[in-house]
């Protein structure tokens, strides 16, 4: 007699779309998913603890390899939450050149979504598509910073240099190419019928479900909760710059998607802004060259590209972190996954991956 | 009776064969082993061209160069590729069944290769001329269903089983939109013989008289060749490369190999149904408008397949039942009302 | 930042619940409370209108060497404040009233913690190891914690005491 | 109607298929390296140093394995400056720490290579080479 049975399905973590070292337990129930629980781990690198053993100013490296495509804004959390310890006051200027630097770098971090996500929905022309336009950011980084993905470019009290003109001006030029980028997108993207196909109405997520899980960022966003800590901090300069949050409908794959790319739109929008109101000034803080914050905590939060980026500081005095926590949006949002994934289809769940969107740098730390 | 190069050639063997072996069968049968041998060659060569054609588009698509290294502007990519392939260490894999496992690829190659004596290459380039031929052609291709779900069930992984499975459904589910829509031609030309119609397009091509069965056959060939944005059986963001998981070098060779002569199967198909086969201006021979007929129907058919993404196998299944089959029963339908008023007219 | 939630309001919280405790001279003092009392000093933070604290921002523990220390970071959307509580533990036993029964967002944060500090959450849905492997005995963020050994025996990878390094 | 978004798609990739390519044949074509570009061999200037090493302690991970010796006049030279790439990060604290500024990238991202062994290099010897070669 036939019969039917469920079963487990490892994918990952060599999979060609579990966005580096994810590895999924999807049960299945012939294409059908009952249930998909993530295993962690396999990019474990240790930094809270590798932090305790180095210096303020040394921990910073660490912090691009996180999430290590948006290592500007893991920078500025970390170097934000130090200030805060040790009472620096940054420059006006520092601050408007981090600004332009993290909302950059959220952009290439966006591309890399719709790259994967694209590229996990079977089409690899979309990946190159963004890729592209993702290299022309780096470039930008690699201009004034000399590194690519790794920046390591906003120190504790500032930034390791200042903004050159060649800069300002390659970014304004990406910033003026945005709308004609994102006009391809929704060509090529956005109005394709098959993608909404596969995107709409697939893996919501309520928003009662959003909460529960405490997700953050774009992937809360999408499922209409008004929750950006650019906003609501208005840390750094953000409180000087004018931009909407963009918000969904009902949370599903493509309003996870559309947020993204509606933030695009404002991340560029805010760079405007920034250069054009760019002050002149010094672009560092005086900081101590041995840097000692009194005994104490901080805890800080950014709004990293994945969401709520915190990182929890313990200073016993001396020269190195008695403790950091680094509160990673990633490995929180991935709770929704079974959720998600449940009731959904195979090729369903790989697009809950792209669109959940986490880093596995990040989620191992 | 016959006019064109090749077919005169081929008369033109036959003789000297003739007279030199004096006993017609023997010749028959030398002129079908030729044959045979060239359609083989043919085949393996698209897959060398399609190889490389399919990388450079794809490269060219997505703003790259592409293969640039082996060759000049990296023409002998695809001989690298194959010598590569060759090379590969021989990977068979523990717990699976063994026989099925090894048949697989080699019985994917057998209809893919069986297929190429129905085209007509030409005015009179016929291997085999059959009276049931596009029936016969139908028939055949519906075999490949079989390897893939060998190949998947074989293979011991869950990612080769689902992919075997997906076959099946994909496979069954759009045959019957395509008998449909093919059906509209054969009601034209009165006849399934492969060379009837390509000589009922004589005056007008069939993409004329029957666009919807056109745009259906599209749709249907490009599910059952596996090519993007249809290719589910392998799509490789969720189930890695669907039953071919599991093989290595040579034999994951053979199904790159069939699935180029599939590729090349479905160009040389629209050509014949639905282009005009052959004809063209009297300027190039018949059998050089055949060929560029079907290299532009594989460029469009790459085209399409390296600009949309994958379609989810729920939409696809109810797009193939749903919404395909009703247009070509719809085309029968119109077909014959048409036929009905021009006989009467 | 949001502003850090008011000094009365800790007032009331301190006469509410005996345990808890703050230094008032602090310029963000955070709550100390017994960990007998956590669970309800939470569902108040959580559940009073005038306070909801719905986001647990952030969830750790440090280990003071005596003592080990849960931080947990509390965020209110409605007002943007915030709150620190803190609880110490035991070195020994350290164990500690899961916050997954009030948010069940924390689930990972936990099972973090639990893997790399060695706190064990009651009343927790599924405590397992998440980023260190299975088989790992021990846990990194102790300050007295030393690496151990990966060996393989018998195929799988077991982990070692280091020998006595000279 | 349905089929309108995918011909805008084909047009695309169509616009694309023969428009300009974005990449380049790598080894031959060359991009340039930035003014500030961070990768390849440490260069020494040895003349400048004055072997204080506080490259060696900025280091986060120790990838500055440094010998220096005093001489009768109490000055101190760089005997040999190990710089093992594969610890290195490419951070730059090195060179922003070093107070006579006698430290720089060479921007030579191509010292891959097939042992680990090779990829620690002795920036004293290099630089007395490329004193050699000048001379």
């Amino acid at each position: 007699m036939a019969q039917t049975e469920k079963f487990v399905l490892n994918m990952g973590p060599q999979h060609p779309s579990t966005h580096g070292v994810l590895q999924v337990q999807v049960e299945l129930d012939g294409e059908n998913i009952v249930g998909a629980t993530p295993v962690m781990g396999y990019l474990h690198r240790g930094i809270e603890k590798l932090m305790e053993s180095r210096t303020y100013v040394q921990c910073v490296p660490y912090t691009d390899r996180l999430d290590y495509v948006s290592a500007m804004n893991n920078n500025l959390g970390f170097c934000m939450a130090v200030e805060k310890l040790a009472n620096i006051e940054v420059p006006r200027r520092a601050e408007y050149i981090r600004v332009i630097c993290a909302e950059l770098n959220r952009i290439a971090s966006h591309h890399v979504f719709i790259g994967s996500l694209t590229n996990d929905l079977g089409s690899a022309t979309g990946m190159i598509y963004a890729f592209r336009d993702r290299e022309k950011i780096l470039d930008l980084f690699n201009i004034i910073c000399g590194a690519r993905m790794t920046a390591h470019y906003i120190r504790i009290g500032g930034v390791a240099a200042d903004a050159q003109e060649e800069f300002l001006r390659d970014t304004q030029k990406f910033i003026d190419y945005v709308p004609a980028m994102l006009d391809e997108y929704d060509r090529i993207f956005t109005g394709n019928e098959i993608f909404q196909a596969r995107m709409q109405n697939t893996s919501i997520i309520t928003k009662e479900d959003a909460l529960k899980y405490s997700m953050s960022g774009p992937n809360i966003r999408a499922s209409g909760i008004d929750y950006d800590i650019r906003k609501i901090d208005k840390y750094g300069a953000y409180g000087d710059f004018d931009f909407e949050i963009p918000l969904g409908k009902q949370g599903d794959n493509w309003d996870r998607y559309i947020v993204r790319l509606k933030e695009i739109q404002q991340s560029a929008n805010i760079i405007q802004q920034a250069l054009d109101n760019l002050p002149e000034g010094p672009y560092m803080a005086k900081v101590p060259k041995v840097l000692k914050p009194p005994k104490g905590d901080a805890y800080h939060r950014v709004e990293n590209t994945r969401g709520e980026l915190g990182f929890y500081i313990v200073s016993d005095g001396s020269t190195k972190p008695y403790r950091v926590h680094i509160r990673r949006p990633s490995i929180v949002n991935l709770q929704a996954l079974d959720t998600m994934c449940r009731g959904m289809l195979l090729a369903d769940a790989v697009t809950a991956f792209a669109t959940i969107d986490p880093l596995m740098g990040e989620v191992d730390c | 009776m016959h006019s064109g190069i090749l077919y005169s050639t081929a008369q033109a063997l036959r003789e000297i064969l003739m007279s030199l072996v004096g006993v017609p069968l023997l010749v028959d049968i030398i002129m079908t082993v030729i044959c045979a041998t060239i359609l083989l060659l043919i085949m393996a060569t698209s897959a060398l061209v399609f190889t490389l054609g399919e990388r450079k588009i794809c490269a060219f698509i997505q703003v790259r160069i592409g293969p640039n290294r082996v060759g000049p502007g990296g023409l002998l990519q695809s001989v690298a590729d194959m010598i590569k392939l060759m090379d590969k260490e021989d990977i068979v894999p523990r717990g699976i069944d063994k026989w099925l496992w090894v048949l697989s690829p080699i019985l994917l190659l057998v209809p893919s290769a069986l297929i190429y004596a129905f085209f007509p290459f030409d005015d009179g380039v016929i291997l085999a001329d059959v009276n049931v031929g596009l029936f016969l052609l139908i028939a055949i291709t519906s075999q490949t269903v079989l390897p893939f779900l060998m190949g998947g069930y074989a293979s011991n992984s869950k990612y080769s089983l689902i992919g075997g499975m997906r076959t099946v459904a994909q496979m069954l589910g759009y045959e019957v939109p395509m008998v449909f829509a093919l059906m509209g031609i054969v009601m034209l030309t009165g006849s399934l013989k492969m060379s009837a119609i390509v000589e009922a397009q004589s005056n007008v091509w069939f993409i004329v008289l029957q666009p919807l069965a056109f745009l259906i056959y599209i749709v249907t060939a490009l599910v059952e060749s596996n090519r993007p944005p249809f290719n589910l059986v392998e799509g490789e963001s969720e189930i890695i490369a669907g039953p071919f998981t599991e093989y290595t070098g040579m034999r994951w060779a053979l199904f790159f190999l069939a699935e180029f002569s599939n590729l090349m199967c479905i160009g040389i198909l629209t050509t014949t149904l639905f282009l005009g086969g052959w004809h063209g201006p009297d300027f190039l021979p018949g059998f050089a408008w055949f060929w560029i007929k079907t290299f532009i129907c594989v460029l469009f058919y790459q085209w399409v397949g390296w600009t949309f993404p994958r379609l989810r196998i729920d939409t696809m299944l109810s797009f193939g039942w749903k919404v395909l089959l009703p247009i070509a029963l719809v085309n029968v339908l119109l077909t014959g009302v048409g036929i009905y008023i021009y006989n009467i007219m | 930042m949001g502003t850090y939630f008011e000094i009365d309001k800790l007032e009331l919280l301190k006469a509410q619940f005996d345990t808890a405790e703050f230094d008032a001279e602090a310029n963000e003092p955070a709550i100390y409370i017994g960990k007998e009392q956590l669970l309800d000093l939470m569902k108040v933070l959580r559940e009073t209108p005038t306070y909801s604290f719905d986001r647990m921002s952030c969830l750790t523990a440090v280990d003071y060497k005596e003592y080990f220390e849960m931080v947990y970071c509390l965020y209110s959307r409605r007002f943007d404040k915030w709150v620190t509580v803190k609880v110490k533990l035991d070195h020994d036993n350290p164990e500690v009233e899961s916050m997954t029964q009030i948010w069940e967002g924390t689930n990972f944060e936990e099972r973090e913690t639990y893997d790399l500090m060695g706190i064990k959450f009651l009343h927790h849905p599924d405590l397992r190891r998440i980023l260190m492997p299975d088989n790992y005995d021990g846990h990194p963020l102790q300050k007295d914690f030393v690496p151990l050994e990966p060996r393989i025996e018998g195929g799988v990878l077991t982990w070692h005491k280091q020998k006595s390094s000279s | 109607m349905w089929g309108k978004g995918l011909v805008a798609g084909l047009k695309v990739t169509w616009g694309h298929w023969f428009g300009k390519k974005e990449t380049v044949y790598y080894p031959e074509e060359k991009l340039p390296m930035t003014e500030r570009f961070r990768g390849g061999h440490l260069v020494l200037d040895d003349k400048k140093c004055i072997a204080c090493k506080l490259c060696a302690m900025g280091c986060p991970n120790a990838a500055l394995d440094l010998t220096v010796s005093v001489d009768e006049e109490k000055k101190r030279h760089m005997d040999s400056y190990k710089h093992q790439i594969g610890r290195c990060m490419y951070c730059d604290l090195c060179i922003e720490a070093c107070p006579v500024k006698a430290l720089s990238w060479d921007k030579n991202y191509e010292f891959a290579s097939y042992f680990k062994e090779d990829m620690t290099y002795d920036a004293v010897v290099e630089a007395k080479n490329r004193r050699g070669n000048d001379e």
